[in-house]
C-alpha cells in the first residue's frame, strides 16, 4: 500500500482511450517518476489524480481516501499540491503575497471571510512565508512582482508556494520543460535539496531523462495509456519493452 | 396552425437581422479573439450608408414656382435632384426609388474600409490585451461612433423605403390553401430573409471553398500553428474584419425599409446580438446563425397573446431568461467548443 | 387658490420645514430673507429650459430649445414680437418680465426622468433659475412636476400627454398647456365615427408604460360610446424595435381599424410596419382597414415619411393654421429659423409668455401668486383659439386639431393637414372625471 | 490609526478632508463672475459626486479585485432606491431605515444573482449580468407597474404620494426625507463677498456615510480577503490548486459590491425620494464601467476620482452651449472665431457623450491605470526631472497577459 494508490483507472474521450487499466502505487517518502512518450496518457493521469478529470472506472486513493469526485481545492487540502508545466503563480502579486497565499490557505481552509483583519498583522504567516523564501533562495525578490520574473525564478517560487503548504504528495508536472540547461540543473537541485531535507513525497511526470534518472527512486513507464512497467532506474534502463516503446527513439 | 406559421415566419426576418450580425461577431471572435462591442455601430453605419445614398441622389437645385406659397407666404422654392434633370424625370425617380438596393455597392466598400481601418487602427493593439479591455476600447468606439452619426444625422429616425415594386405584402397563406389574410407577409420581409440567407452562404462557401477560408478556418483552431507554418495570418485576419464589417453593414442596409434607421439602432441590437452570440456558443459560426433564427422565432412566439396572457411580460424578457437558461445548462452555448474564453 | 381637502400634507407644503423646529433655516437655498426660492434680486430673472438633448427626443428638445429663445427675445423687446402682439392680455411690455431682463439657463433631460430632475434641480440650486419648462415626455414631466412642488418654483409643461400629469399626479406648482390623451379621445373618435362609420373592430397597440395605458384608456372609451367595439389591445414592449409580431396578427383577429397608442421610435417604426403589411390595401368585414395614431407629431411624421399619407391623429397645434397668432408665431420663428415649428415649439413658446404674463398680472415672482394668477385664466390669440387654464388641475382646455397626413405634401413640412378643429366645449371633462381621479393638487408651494 | 497604515491613513484623511470642504473646493468662482458656470458646488451635484463615488468603489471591490466584469450592477442600485421609496411611502420618511432596507435588499438580491452568474467567468459572466439587469429594467419599467400591481411606478418612477399610508409619519416633521426631523434638503448657505457656500445635510450624510465606507473598501483591499480576491483576478487555477474555492470568494466580493451599490441607490432615494427606472438600465451599469475604469481599476481612489470627473462632465460640461464658446474666444477675429467654435461645437454642451466616449477610449488605450496611473506619471515626471529615474519601481511592471479571460 503506498500513500497513492490508482487501481483500474479507465478514460475515454470519444472514441479514443486515454487510459486503460493503469495501476499505480506511490509509496510514501519516494521520489516516483511516470515516464512515456508524447501521447502516453502522462498528463490525463495527472489530471485524474488532482480532481480536474473523473476517471470513467477504477479509484484512486489518497492515503486510504478516494479523492475521485473532489474538486481540486478539496484534493489540495487532502495534502496534493501540484506543480504546473508552465509555472502558475500569481503574476499580479508580489513574490511575498505568492508565498503567504498558499499558508493562508492551508490554515484558514478552503474560504474565510476574513475581511476586515489586516494582511499587515498577520505574522505568523509572514514569518513562515519569510521563511519558505529564505529556504527557496528568494528572499532578495519579495517585493517583486511575480510575473517580471524569470522562468526558473517562476519555477521555484512555484514549488516554494507547493512546499510551503508542507504537503504529504507534491506533484510535478514535468518540472523543467522549456528550460535552459542550467535552469535545469537548477531545478534538480533544488528538488534532490528538498527530497533530502523534507520527509516528502512527490510524483513527477518527466520527459527528460536526465532529470528523471537524477531524482527517481521508482519510475513507471507509460505507453498508449496503460503502463507498462514499473520498476527501478537501474532496472528501466536496461529493460527492452521500454527501450522499444519510448526510450528507443529518443536515444 | 396559421398563427403558429405566422410567428415563425416573422421570427426568420428578425432572425435574419440577429443572425447576420451574430454571424460577424463570431467571425471576429473566431480569428481574432476579440470581442466588439462596436459591432452594432457597424450595423448602424451600414444603415446610414443607405440613407447616405439615398441624400446623394436626392440632391437637388432649387427653382422658384411662383404660383405655390411655402409656410411664409414667400414664394415656393421648388426642389428637383440633379438625376432627375440628368436622367430625365422618368429613369431619375426609379433611380431614387431603388436607392436602397444601389446602396450596397456603395457600403460594401465602405465598409470592408471601415472595417480595415478599424482592425488596423485600434482593434490591432488588443488582440494582446484583456478580453475586457476589449470590450471596453469597443464600446467607446462605439458610443463615438453613434454620436458621430447622431451629429450629422440628427436623432429622429429616417425613412430608407424599399422600392415601389417590392412595397406591400404578399398573401402566403392564400398559396398553400390558407383562408384570405390568414399569412400575409411583406415582400421586403421575403427579400431580407433571401438576402441574410444568401450572404450567410456566401460566407460559409468562402470559409470552406476556398484556400483563403481554409487557412482562416484553420486560424480559427489554432492560431499559433498556422502562423508557424509561415502564412501571413495577421493580414488575412485584417481583411476578415473586414468581411465582417461588411456582413454587419449589409445587414443595416437592407434593415431600413423594415424600420427606419436611427443612430442608437446599434445598440439596441447590439445587446441582444450578444446573447446570441453566447447562446449559440462562443466561436461557433452555425452556432450563431443558428441560435439567431431560434431567438427570433422564439421572441415572436412570445409576443404572441396567448403567451403574454400567460405570462405577463414575457414578451420582454424571454431573450434573456433564454440567455440564463442555456448559459447555465450549456454552458458553451448550443454549438460552442470547449475551450472558447473558459478557464 | 384650489379649495380642495386640505390634508395632512397640504398643511405642511405651506408651512414647509419652517415649521420643524429642527430644520435649518431653509429647504434648498433660498436665503432666509427671500420670500420665496429664488426670488430674483437684481436687473434679470433667470428662467430654467429643461429639455431632451440627448436621446431619442433630441431633435424634439432642439426645436423647443429654439422656441425658448425666441420666447426670451420677444419678452425683452428683440425681435418682431411674435404672438405677444395677439395675445389678448396685454400687460407684457417687451421689457422683460417685471421689468427685469429675462435670462435662462439650459439643461438635458436626456428624456429620463433621473437625469431630468438632476437637471432641474441643478438650474434650481446652482442658477438660480425661478420657473422650470421644457420636456417631451410624460414621465419627465410628472417626475420634474414633483420636484418643483417640493422646491417650490413654477412648472411650466412642454410636450406631455398623459392624463396623469394634470390627473392622479397634478400639482399646485405645475401647469399644462399641452393637450391630453382624453382629449385626443374625444376629437377624434367623432371624426373616426363620421368618416370611417360607427360599426367598427379596432385593435389597439399600445406602448407599455404610463403614458401608452392612459391613452389607451381614453381612445378606447372615447370609441365604444359611439359603437365601435374593441377586439383587442395588445401591450408592446417600450424597447421593441421591431413590432411585425404585434402587427401580423392584426388582420386574422377580425379587427377592421388598428390604432397605434405610440409615440417616437415606436410610433415610426410600428406605422412603417403595419403599412408594410399591406394592412392599409385590406378589405375586412366588407370595409377598408384603417389605421389611426391618435397623438401625431409632425417631426416624427417625417420619420415615418410615406407611411403617414391618410393616416388620421390628433394634435395639439399645427404651423398651418391660419389664426392671427398662429401666423405671427410661424412668421417670427420662421424668419429666424428657416423652417416652420413644431408642436413642441409653439406649446412651450407659450407657456413662456403665460408665466411671463401670469407675473405681470400678479406683479411677483412667487410662485404663489403666479399660480393664482393662472388659476382660472381665460386667453386667446395664442394659436388654440379662446382657452381656460383650469384652476381645479392646472390644465388648459382650448381646440383641440385632427390632422391627417398629407397626400401631396409640397415641402418635407408639409406631412400634415388639418381636417378639423374640434372645439374645446368637446373636449372638456370635469375635474373628478374617473380618468383623471385620485391625485390631490395640493396647495402652492414658494420654497421659503 | 483604525489599524491602517500610513499611507492609508492619510489617503482617508485626505478623502475626509476634501468630501468635508468640497462645498468652498467646488465652488472657486464668485456667483456673478463669467466662470461661475464652472462651479459644482451646488447640494445636488456634490450629492451624486458621493453617490456615484460609492457607487463606484463598491463595483471596484467586484472588477477592480476580482475582474469579473459585471454590466449589470446598475439593477442593484435601481433596487436600493425602490425599497428605500417604499419605506418612505410606507413608514417614515426617516432615512436611517431607508437606508438600511435599501442595503439589505441589494444584498439578498445580489446573492441570489451573483449566485447564478458566478458559475460562470469571462464574457459569459458579463452577459448574464447584463441579462439579468435588462430583465430587471423591463420589469421595473413596464411589467411591475400595471395598475394592478404596482410596485414601480414605472416610467415616471416611483414616488411618494399624499394618500400613501407613511404610519410612523407625524405632522412635526419635514415632509422629506429627514433624519430625525433634518431635512435633507436644508442648506445653508454662507455668503462670503462675492461667493456663496451651500452647506446641505443631505450631503453632508453622504459625506459621512462615504468616509465610513471608503474605509472599510480600505480594510477589504489589505485583507487577507482582498489579497484573495487579488489572486483570483491573477490565476484562477492557481488558486483552486492552492487548496483555495474561488466560489465563495468571489460570490463574496459579488454581495459586498451589490451593498455598496444598493447603498448607493438608497442615498439617491433619500436625497430626492424618486426611484426611476433608468437608473437600472444596462447603460447606467456601463456608466460605473466607465467611471471605475477612467479613474483607475484596482484602486483606492480611483473609482471616486472617475466618479466625479462623469458627473461633473454630465452635469457642467454638458451645459456650454454656443453662446458661451462664442464669449470665451471673443478675443479672436471674427473668422477665426466662428472657425474655433466650429471646430469646439460638436464635443461639448449636447455633444459630450461623443467627449466622453473619446476620452474613455483614450484612458483604455493609453492609460489603462486611469487618471490615477496619469497622475502618477506626472508625478514621475516631475520627480524624474529632480533625480535620475528610479530603476527599481515597485508600482510599475510589465503585465504578462493573462491567457484566461478575467
Amino acid at each position: 500500500m503506498g500513500i497513492l494508490d490508482v487501481k483500474n483507472v479507465n478514460k475515454n474521450f470519444g472514441g479514443l482511450k486515454a487510459l486503460s487499466n493503469v495501476n499505480l502505487s506511490v509509496r510514501e517518502n519516494t521520489v516516483h517518476a511516470i515516464i512515456g512518450p508524447n501521447g502516453a496518457g502522462k498528463s490525463t493521469l495527472l489530471n485524474c489524480l488532482v480532481g480536474k478529470l473523473i476517471p470513467d472506472t477504477g479509484s484512486v486513493m489518497f492515503d486510504g481516501k478516494s479523492v475521485l469526485g473532489r474538486s481540486p481545492y478539496e484534493i489540495n487540502q487532502m495534502g496534493i499540491s501540484r506543480v504546473f508545466q508552465t509555472p502558475e503563480i500569481f503574476g499580479d502579486l508580489t513574490v511575498m503575497e505568492n508565498m503567504m497565499i498558499p499558508i493562508f490557505a492551508r490554515r484558514d481552509g478552503a474560504f474565510r471571510m476574513h475581511a476586515y483583519e489586516s494582511v499587515a498583522n498577520e505574522s505568523g504567516i509572514i514569518e513562515r512565508a519569510e521563511q519558505v523564501l529564505e529556504d527557496m533562495n528568494m528572499a532578495d525578490k519579495r517585493h517583486m512582482h511575480a510575473a517580471a520574473m524569470s522562468r526558473g525564478d517562476k519555477r521555484r517560487l512555484e514549488i516554494g508556494m507547493c512546499l510551503s503548504q508542507e504537503p504529504r504528495l507534491l506533484l510535478l508536472d514535468e518540472p523543467t520543460a522549456g528550460m535552459a540547461r542550467a535552469d535545469t540543473n537548477n531545478t534538480i537541485d533544488l528538488l534532490k535539496q528538498i527530497k533530502e531535507e523534507r520527509d516528502i513525497t512527490i510524483a513527477i511526470i518527466e520527459h527528460d531523462m536526465h532529470v528523471v534518472f537524477s531524482l527517481a527512486d521508482r519510475i513507471t513507464v507509460l505507453a498508449q495509456g496503460t503502463p507498462l512497467v514499473e520498476d527501478d532506474p537501474q532496472n528501466i534502463k536496461g529493460n527492452p519493452k521500454v527501450r522499444e516503446a519510448y526510450l528507443g527513439e529518443s536515444a | 396552425m396559421d398563427a403558429l406559421l405566422l410567428q415563425i415566419l416573422n421570427g426568420l426576418d428578425k432572425g435574419s437581422a440577429y443572425a447576420l450580425i451574430a454571424l460577424g461577431l463570431t467571425l471576429i471572435f473566431g480569428t481574432l479573439g476579440v470581442v466588439n462591442f462596436a459591432h452594432g455601430a457597424l450595423f448602424m453605419i451600414g444603415a446610414f450608408c443607405a440613407v447616405t445614398v439615398q441624400r446623394f441622389l436626392n440632391l437637388s437645385f432649387e427653382t422658384i414656382d411662383e404660383t405655390q406659397k411655402d409656410f411664409l407666404g414667400n414664394p415656393l422654392k421648388v426642389k428637383t435632384p440633379y438625376v432627375e434633370s440628368w436622367f430625365g424625370p422618368d429613369l431619375g425617380a426609379g433611380i431614387i426609388d431603388w436607392s436602397v438596393p444601389l446602396a450596397i455597392l456603395f457600403a460594401i466598400p465602405i465598409m470592408v474600409l471601415v472595417g480595415f481601418v478599424m482592425e488596423r487602427g485600434l482593434i490591432k493593439h488588443f488582440y494582446k490585451r484583456e478580453h475586457a479591455d476589449q470590450i471596453l476600447v469597443t464600446f467607446g468606439l462605439a458610443i463615438v461612433l453613434q454620436e458621430v452619426v447622431k451629429y450629422f444625422f440628427g436623432a429622429n429616425p429616417i425613412q430608407t423605403p424599399e422600392p415601389n415594386m417590392l412595397r406591400g405584402s404578399v398573401d402566403l397563406g392564400m398559396m398553400v390553401g390558407f383562408q384570405a389574410n390568414a399569412i400575409i407577409y411583406p415582400i421586403w420581409r421575403l427579400v431580407y430573409f433571401f438576402f441574410a440567407i444568401g450572404i450567410i452562404g456566401g460566407v460559409f462557401a468562402f470559409l470552406q471553398f476556398t484556400t483563403f477560408g481554409m487557412v482562416v478556418r484553420a486560424g480559427m483552431a489554432d492560431r499559433e500553428t498556422v502562423g508557424l507554418l509561415g502564412i501571413n495570418i495577421d493580414r488575412r485576419f485584417t481583411i476578415m474584419f473586414g468581411v465582417a464589417s461588411a456582413v454587419a453593414g449589409l445587414a443595416g442596409v437592407m434593415y431600413g425599409p423594415l424600420n427606419p434607421p436611427n443612430y442608437h439602432m446599434g445598440m439596441d441590437f447590439l445587446v441582444l446580438s450578444f446573447v446570441v452570440v453566447v447562446v449559440g456558443g462562443m466561436g461557433s459560426l452555425p452556432g450563431a446563425v443558428l441560435a439567431g433564427f431560434l431567438l427570433g422565432i422564439l421572441e415572436s412566439f412570445a409576443s404572441t397573446t396567448w403567451a403574454t396572457t400567460t405570462i405577463p411580460g414575457i414578451n420582454q424578457i424571454i431573450i434573456y431568461l433564454v440567455a440564463i437558461i442555456i448559459l447555465l445548462t450549456r454552458p458553451r452555448g448550443l454549438m460552442g467548443r470547449k475551450g472558447v474564453m473558459e478557464d | 387658490m384650489s379649495k380642495n381637502d386640505v390634508t395632512r400634507r397640504g398643511v405642511l407644503k405651506t408651512g414647509a420645514i419652517a415649521g420643524a423646529g429642527v430644520a435649518l433655516p431653509t429647504i434648498f437655498t433660498a436665503s432666509s430673507a427671500a420670500a420665496y426660492m429664488n426670488e430674483p434680486t437684481g436687473g434679470s430673472v433667470t428662467l430654467g429650459f429643461n429639455v431632451p438633448q440627448t436621446g431619442p427626443y433630441a431633435d424634439e428638445g432642439a426645436d423647443e430649445l429654439r422656441a425658448y429663445e425666441l420666447a426670451v427675445e420677444h419678452l425683452n423687446g428683440g425681435g418682431d414680437g411674435g404672438m405677444l402682439g395677439t395675445f389678448s392680455s396685454k400687460a407684457l411690455k417687451g421689457n422683460g418680465i417685471l421689468g427685469k431682463k429675462v435670462e435662462f439657463v439650459t439643461g438635458d433631460t436626456q428624456t429620463k426622468s433621473d437625469a431630468a430632475r438632476a437637471s432641474a434641480k441643478s438650474m434650481i440650486e446652482k442658477d438660480g433659475a425661478i420657473m422650470i419648462t421644457g420636456g417631451s415626455s410624460s414621465g419627465v414631466a410628472i417626475a420634474v412636476q414633483g420636484l418643483c412642488q417640493e422646491a417650490g418654483v413654477i412648472f411650466m409643461a412642454g410636450l406631455t400627454h398623459s392624463n396623469d400629469t394634470t390627473g392622479k399626479d397634478k400639482k399646485a406648482n405645475g401647469f399644462r398647456h399641452f393637450f391630453n390623451a382624453y382629449m385626443s379621445g374625444a376629437a377624434l373618435a367623432p371624426v373616426l365615427a363620421a368618416r370611417y362609420g360607427n360599426d367598427r373592430k379596432a385593435y389597439h397597440l399600445t406602448a407599455d408604460y404610463t403614458w401608452g395605458w392612459t391613452q389607451e384608456e381614453s381612445i378606447k372609451a372615447a370609441t365604444e360610446a359611439l359603437g365601435w367595439e374593441t377586439v383587442n389591445a395588445v401591450k408592446t414592449p417600450l424597447a421593441a424595435t421591431d413590432f411585425s409580431s404585434y402587427i401580423a396578427p392584426v388582420l386574422n383577429s377580425g379587427a377592421d381599424v388598428l390604432i397605434l397608442n405610440h409615440y417616437g421610435g415606436n410610433m415610426v417604426n410600428s406605422l412603417t410596419n403595419a403599412v408594410q403589411f399591406g394592412l392599409r390595401e385590406k378589405m375586412v368585414n366588407g370595409k377598408q382597414f384603417e389605421i389611426v395614431v391618435p397623438l401625431y407629431s409632425r417631426l416624427m411624421a417625417k420619420g415615418a415619411g410615406e407611411n403617414v399619407k391618410g393616416i388620421l391623429g390628433s394634435t395639439n397645434w399645427h404651423w398651418s393654421l391660419q389664426d392671427e397668432g398662429s401666423k405671427a408665431f410661424v412668421k417670427s420663428f420662421g424668419t429666424k429659423y428657416g423652417f416652420p415649428p413644431s408642436q413642441a415649439a409653439h406649446t412651450v413658446y407659450c407657456q413662456t409668455l403665460l408665466y411671463a404674463d401670469a407675473c405681470e398680472r400678479a406683479g411677483t415672482f412667487n410662485p404663489c401668486g403666479v399660480g393664482q394668477a393662472l388659476e382660472g385664466f381665460e386667453f386667446d390669440g395664442l394659436g388654440n383659439g379662446p382657452t381656460l387654464y383650469r384652476a381645479d388641475d392646472h390644465q388648459c382646455f382650448k381646440d383641440v386639431l385632427v390632422v391627417r397626413g398629407k397626400e401631396n405634401p409640397t415641402s418635407e413640412f408639409d406631412l400634415l393637414e388639418v381636417v378639423e378643429v374640434t372645439p374645446a366645449a368637446q373636449v372638456t371633462y370635469p375635474p373628478d372625471h374617473p380618468m383623471f381621479a385620485g391625485g390631490e393638487l395640493g396647495t402652492c408651494n414658494p420654497g421659503a | 490609526m483604525l489599524g491602517l497604515n500610513k499611507k492609508d491613513a492619510t489617503l482617508l484623511i485626505v478623502v475626509a478632508a476634501l468630501t468635508l470642504c468640497a462645498p468652498f473646493i467646488l465652488n472657486p468662482f464668485p456667483t456673478g463672475s463669467a466662470m461661475a458656470q464652472f462651479n459644482a458646488g451646488y447640494p445636488d451635484l456634490m450629492q451624486r459626486f458621493i453617490i456615484f463615488g460609492i457607487f463606484a468603489i463598491g463595483f471596484n471591490i467586484l472588477f477592480g479585485l476580482t475582474g469579473y466584469l459585471s454590466f449589470g450592477h446598475a439593477a442593484f442600485l435601481g433596487v436600493g432606491s425602490y425599497s428605500a421609496v417604499w419605506i418612505f411611502k410606507l413608514f417614515t420618511y426617516n432615512v436611517i431605515p431607508a437606508i438600511t432596507l435599501s442595503v439589505v435588499v441589494a444584498a439578498i438580491f445580489s446573492l441570489f444573482i451573483g449566485f447564478v452568474s458566478l458559475r460562470r467567468s469571462g464574457i459569459y459572466f458579463s452577459i448574464l449580468t447584463l441579462a439579468f439587469a435588462q430583465m430587471s429594467f423591463a420589469l421595473a419599467y413596464s411589467v411591475l407597474s400595471n395598475p394592478k400591481f404596482n410596485l414601480t411606478n414605472g416610467e415616471t418612477g416611483l414616488q411618494v404620494y399624499a394618500d400613501d399610508p407613511q404610519w410612523f409619519h407625524r405632522d412635526s416633521l419635514p415632509d422629506l426625507p429627514h433624519l430625525f426631523g433634518l431635512s435633507m434638503r436644508s442648506t445653508y448657505s454662507l455668503e462670503l463677498g462675492a461667493w456663496r457656500f451651500d452647506f446641505n445635510a443631505g450631503y453632508y450624510l453622504c459625506a459621512v456615510i462615504l468616509m465610513i465606507v471608503f474605509y472599510l473598501a480600505i480594510r477589504i483591499f489589505r485583507s487577507p480577503f482582498g489579497m484573495m480576491l487579488r489572486a483570483v483576478k491573477s490565476n484562477q487555477q492557481r488558486m483552486n490548486y492552492t487548496g483555495l474555492n474561488t466560489r465563495p470568494y468571489t460570490l463574496a466580493a459579488f454581495v459586498i459590491s451589490g451593498m455598496y451599490a444598493g447603498l448607493a441607490g438608497g442615498l439617491m432615494a433619500a436625497m430626492d425620494p424618486l426611484a426611476g427606472a433608468e437608473r437600472m438600465q444596462w447603460t447606467a451599469s456601463g456608466e460605473v464601467v466607465l467611471m471605475t475604469i477612467l479613474g483607475g481599476t484596482g484602486t483606492l481612489i480611483g473609482p471616486v476620482l472617475g466618479a466625479g470627473f462623469i458627473k461633473y462632465f454630465e452635469n457642467i460640461f454638458s451645459k456650454i452651449n454656443d453662446t458661451v464658446l462664442h464669449n470665451w474666444f471673443a478675443f479672436l477675429p471674427d473668422g477665426i472665431e466662428d472657425f474655433v467654435v466650429f471646430i469646439v461645437h460638436p464635443f461639448i454642451g449636447k455633444g459630450w457623450h461623443l467627449t466622453l466616449g473619446l476620452l474613455f477610449m483614450l484612458v483604455v488605450i493609453f492609460l489603462p491605470g486611469g487618471l490615477v496611473e496619469g497622475g502618477q506619471r506626472i508625478g514621475r515626471l516631475l520627480k524624474g526631472k529632480k533625480k535620475a529615474p528610479d530603476s527599481e519601481d515597485p508600482e510599475h511592471h510589465p503585465k504578462e497577459t493573462p491567457h484566461v479571460a478575467e
